[in-house]
């Protein structure tokens, strides 16, 4: 029993979050929403130089074939910094529906040089970025078919840019289970995101409370933001077992009900931080010009997104009550 | 105790209904906060006003229908039942004009009212600064005694002006008598929003809407007319009760029932797989049901004569949280969805801007810390302990 | 419109609160837990005296015919003040069902001199007190029975005796409609039994942190304390309003469903008091010496007595989505 | 990263499970805070020491295993999922021993751990007092240096000491040194419960058990043999992080994932009528889950050396309130029945009782008002302002 990070983990979350430190990435991403793609296009291609996009793609095919935890690792990093684009659907979910129809491409995601985005109605009704991407999919049921991407849909979160996608060739069936684990290490990846987002309101909002003073003190001296502010602290620290005790179960047979619980504790952790984070800052904090508000919007999407809270409290539910 | 109106209270509602019910538009608007949307709601408050039911408070000279208190309510009930737009108007009708007939003289109030009634000239509050945000009494924009010219000068910075990107005219608080402490020597201006040496840079909020904007004063000159009440008492004239009975103290209670309602709707047509969202909808419900009710009694108390005081602050803790709430169980009840803006969305992406719009209630308008602060203090007489933001 | 106690009313109100306030209900409240009930019976005379008694019994049968604001004022007073004994189930219950069977009964009941309980499963299923009871009925659906008490059960609140009952002789069945109405006013003076608790625990709690001294200051200075009582504020106030909305409808066609807002909303109000109050005094109120924990007690009882939130939440639905 | 255990902590495991499901009483014993329950706890403290199962983390020498720390959470699951019952000697085995063992003498160690370990002397703590309920520091009762006799005369007066009202001997803190500040000038004392000038007045709790007691102190004569650590060290000796890691602040996660199961089977039985509970089973299950995973994360820090500190905090936090929200749902599942006590309840009461204990959670040992104040700032890094309580 060992239950924690160990030095080539804590290395790389260390050298994911010194390069997004300095990368500008709030910036790229309001560019992104704006449909202008190149700032975030050069984030794309550094963090998968940096071995991101080969976490899980096979190493015969290319990749580093790595543990779930480096994915936690990674997307909490990418939540973390607000890094837009369809790391999800590229990193996490196209390998492994490509793997049996498309192994030539594993290794071009791999290395970053191919971007791939999908849909999964009914969780991820729409498919993030398709105008970015060279290849949509359509996951329907165990189908697995090409798609054509349709109009834009605006989310809350101006970075993340919605299409619809309409199914034009069907692909292949994929085996039993392929699109559930697909989905689930998905799931899990869009947990480590919410978790990231989580910290960093969290970190925001200290910082704030700490130099904003208002009545002739810094506002982080009162208890009612104090305790608001451990509180955030609280749901965070125990959301974060859930997301590496999922990790670790992934293959198992409780990982469908391990997932789903560390996606309802990120959720509401990271929800319960924006909430905080926002009235913490007060007014500042509702305007666009504020990066603070891209996290909010993000989390207020995320935790919608790759199953609602309310589908994953009823896959735990069955889970629990089954036994 | 009843909750029975008079036939005169009963026939005003009627009327007002039937009015709405024929003129509301039947498209939603543009957002309030686009150009569009500003420009579409000036001629909304034009029909109002040329029905008289755009200030119906007022007294008839001024293009009201010196409604009572209760009229008010059952309008305002009326309103948000009809689905009628968002008042662009409200701030100056709600915070400015209790202020203008309690304290403004008779050339005041007949050269701002009319062009107020009917949307002419829109009201933007300048209340806040960089520096004071929840602290009002910390004013640092000045205002400087200008004999020569009979009036002042106004220098400084406001910032979270609702309205003001698109807005006519501004109202607010400076410190004309830079010795005296905090509360003291703020005198309480109008102005053009368009006056020499007034820029104003729009912010965005996170509905991407400029909602709000940053006033710079540089040397604007308003002349003496344009000081309500008297120099040097100006926290006094703004905090006078009249400023809040109407407005956000006593928030229309119309518009929490008709969300209610919407949200009920919005639970019949998708509440059938999703029972654990129950619980939240009834207490939506009831809780919208417990702050009209609630309001008769303010406005029993109120209309005998009664002051609103710290319970205007309990009001305000109710509404803000109960909004919240209320989208949020909205949201959740659109599931994947809920992310969606815009016309493509549910209800016109309603529910998500209105949850956007959800959130700045616990912050604006003194922060929700701040109301529980005065109502521990000042309704269960705990001791003071430095006041909190 | 005029949405506000009467002179009349607030003269009641406070001829009863005078009056408890001088009775030393605690203590009586203490002993009828443990089966002696001299004390209780005192002041159940007492409050007869007073009117309560008479207040659901029609004029013409001796008694007030007071409206169900009055009732809403006179169990608000009960409730704050810890009165023991089946005042519900004899001042309210009893008259609605005895008017058809045992119509010379009322007179007595609004005297005083005749105590009746009962239960009415599934929401009652135990009668209250049927010790010192002269009558036990048992309402089964529009069956009115009378019963015989059979073997006490412990409450969480020791001045709550609770008995089974086991129906004897049918007595009537009654009118449709007539025993809904008969628990939908027991419910709403539930409700005012709940709010008048509420209340009575939030000016504990703020007296107690007025006066308690930590680290050098009375509690009730801390940011903490302080924003908890406000919010218990926040919810009695808003509580209070739907009781008298609900006794304003009784008899119209909205009646069951405003009752069993008030009933969730005092349940919440008065279950947040409580909780408040027993964290704002610390271990104190955890003892059975002190007071408090007669009245935290009785909440979390009252909060499932006469129909639970749940159910009460259900009819309110029932209600808003039918129309 | 893995939860994976060796072959012999699993066979620890395996045997712990093992003999508890063959010595575990099929009946439930009378409550803990009874003359009954307590006698018949001690009986099993004797049951358990005697199989070597009473403090398997303590060394061989004193009747214990040398168990780790994974080993200890093992049995501790083992012990939970049993169903066996509440140790009546926690106290002294969670908070005492630990202290015994890192700063009591030799002769101390042999003197009272092997009769803690078989329940033949069960210990209760002397921490609070009237005037210092969370304000841990500010102790008035005092100890007086007796050099005639070879040792200090308590006087004062305890409160809130868990058990007190049918244990042998107490442990607390006395001011020793009248002219030091708070924390110092503080010794920490050994002594028996029935010595001369010592009075227990047993406190009845919400259940009507006296889980605690006052205990007055009348010249109370206490041998320098019966100080632990240096006289005026006490509070450093208190507060090592040795008395809190298998304690309080590592509460067993066994406890918590017993009786998220327990809920789980109830709602099985109950649940299919109540969907609108649905959120609040699943969430009392998570957060039993996630405090389980969280405290593998701690025994993995603290068996690397690492500190709890002020995460203790964060702990106490998170399972208090779990503890109170699963309870409170349990009720909630359980409808008008909520309200029942005893044998004739729904699961012989345990839920009611177990609830009401729940609401000691967030009040003894630290409130969480102070909890907060912690991990804002000594985790967060926030600035103080006069602790709070």
């Amino acid at each position: 029993m060992r239950f924690a990070l160990n030095d080539e983990q804590l290395a790389f979350s260390r050298s994911l979050d010194d390069f997004l430190g300095t990368a500008e990435v709030p910036g790229a991403a309001r560019a992104w929403g704006e449909g202008d793609a190149a700032s975030g296009r050069k984030i794309w291609q550094r963090l998968a130089d940096l071995g991101v996009h080969a976490l899980c793609v096979p190493e015969d095919a290319g990749g580093l074939g790595a543990s779930p935890i480096d994915l936690v690792v990674a997307f909490e990093q990418i939540g973390r910094h607000l890094v837009p684009g369809p790391y999800i659907e590229s990193v996490v979910v196209a390998p492994a529906l490509l793997q049996a129809t498309d192994p030539e491409s594993l290794a071009e995601l791999a290395a970053g040089s191919r971007v791939v985005t999908l849909a999964a109605p009914p969780g991820t009704p729409f498919a993030l970025d398709a105008d970015v991407a060279d290849r949509v999919l359509l996951v329907d049921g165990d189908e697995l078919n090409l798609a054509e991407a349709g109009s834009l849909r605006r989310s809350v979160d101006s970075t993340r840019r919605l299409f619809e996608v309409t199914a034009k060739d069907r692909l292949a069936a994929l085996p039993t289970g392929a699109v559930a684990a697909a989905l689930d290490a998905a799931a899990l990846a869009c947990s480590a995101q919410l978790l990231g987002a989580g910290e960093r309101l969290l970190e925001e909002a200290v910082e704030y409370a700490k130099n904003r003073r208002q009545f002739g003190r810094a506002i982080g001296e009162f208890q009612a933001l104090k305790h608001a502010l451990a509180d955030v602290r609280v749901a965070l620290d125990f959301a974060r077992p859930l997301l590496h005790g999922a990790a670790v179960s992934v293959g198992s047979a409780d990982a469908a009900r391990d997932v789903s619980a560390a996606k309802v504790a990120a959720s509401d952790a990271a929800y319960l931080a924006a909430r905080t984070a926002l009235q913490v800052h007060g007014a500042i904090g509702y305007t666009l010009e504020h990066d603070l508000g891209l996290w909010i919007t993000k989390v207020r999407a995320l935790v919608a997104a790759w199953g609602t809270t309310a589908t994953h409290r009823a896959r735990v539910l069955a889970a629990i009550t089954a036994a | 105790m009843n909750i029975d109106f008079t036939a005169q209270e009963l026939a005003f509602r009627d009327e007002a209904r039937a009015w709405l019910h024929d003129h509301v538009p039947a498209k939603p608007l543009p957002p309030l906060d686009s150009a569009e949307g500003f420009a579409a709601r000036r001629e909304w408050e034009a029909t109002l006003a040329e029905a008289r039911w755009s200030v119906v408070s007022w007294p008839a000279e001024y293009r009201g229908r010196d409604a009572s208190m209760i009229e008010w309510v059952l309008f305002e009930e009326e309103y948000y039942r009809s689905g009628a737009p968002v008042r662009v108007a409200q701030n100056g009708i709600s915070l400015l004009a209790p202020i203008i007939f309690g304290h403004g003289t008779r050339e005041q109030r007949d050269r701002y009212l009319p062009s107020m009634a009917d949307g002419t000239e829109i009201w933007a509050q300048a209340w806040s600064e960089p520096e004071a945000g929840s602290d009002l009494a910390s004013i640092r924009s000045t205002a400087t005694r200008d004999d020569a010219r009979g009036g002042w000068v106004l220098n400084g910075q406001k910032t979270w002006s609702s309205r003001a990107p698109f807005a006519d005219r501004g109202f607010g608080l400076f410190r004309s008598d830079p010795d005296a402490e905090r509360h003291r020597g703020l005198t309480y201006f109008l102005f053009p929003l368009n006056a020499d040496g007034i820029t104003i840079r729009p912010i965005p909020q996170l509905d991407g809407h400029p909602g709000f904007a940053e006033i710079f004063f540089d040397d604007v000159f308003v002349p003496d007319a344009d000081v309500l009440g008297a120099p040097g008492d100006g926290w006094r004239v703004a905090m006078s009760t009249a400023g809040n009975e109407r407005g956000l103290s006593l928030r229309s209670p119309g518009r929490f029932c008709a969300a209610a309602d919407r949200l009920v709707a919005l639970w019949r047509e998708r509440g059938a797989d999703q029972p654990h969202l129950r619980d939240r909808v009834v207490d939506s419900w009831i809780a919208a049901q417990a702050y009209r009710l609630y309001t008769w009694g303010t406005v029993t108390r109120l209309s005998g004569g009664g002051d609103i005081g710290a319970h205007g602050s309990v009001n305000k803790l109710f509404w803000s949280q109960l909004d919240v709430a209320l989208h949020e169980t909205a949201l959740d009840l659109l599931g994947p969805e809920s992310e969606l803006r815009g016309p493509d969305a549910a209800a016109d992406g309603a529910w998500l801007d209105g949850y956007l719009f959800s959130l700045s209630g616990p912050i604006y308008a003194g922060t929700n810390e701040i109301q529980r602060n005065i109502v521990a203090e000042r309704l269960l007489g705990l001791p003071k302990e430095g006041r909190a933001r």
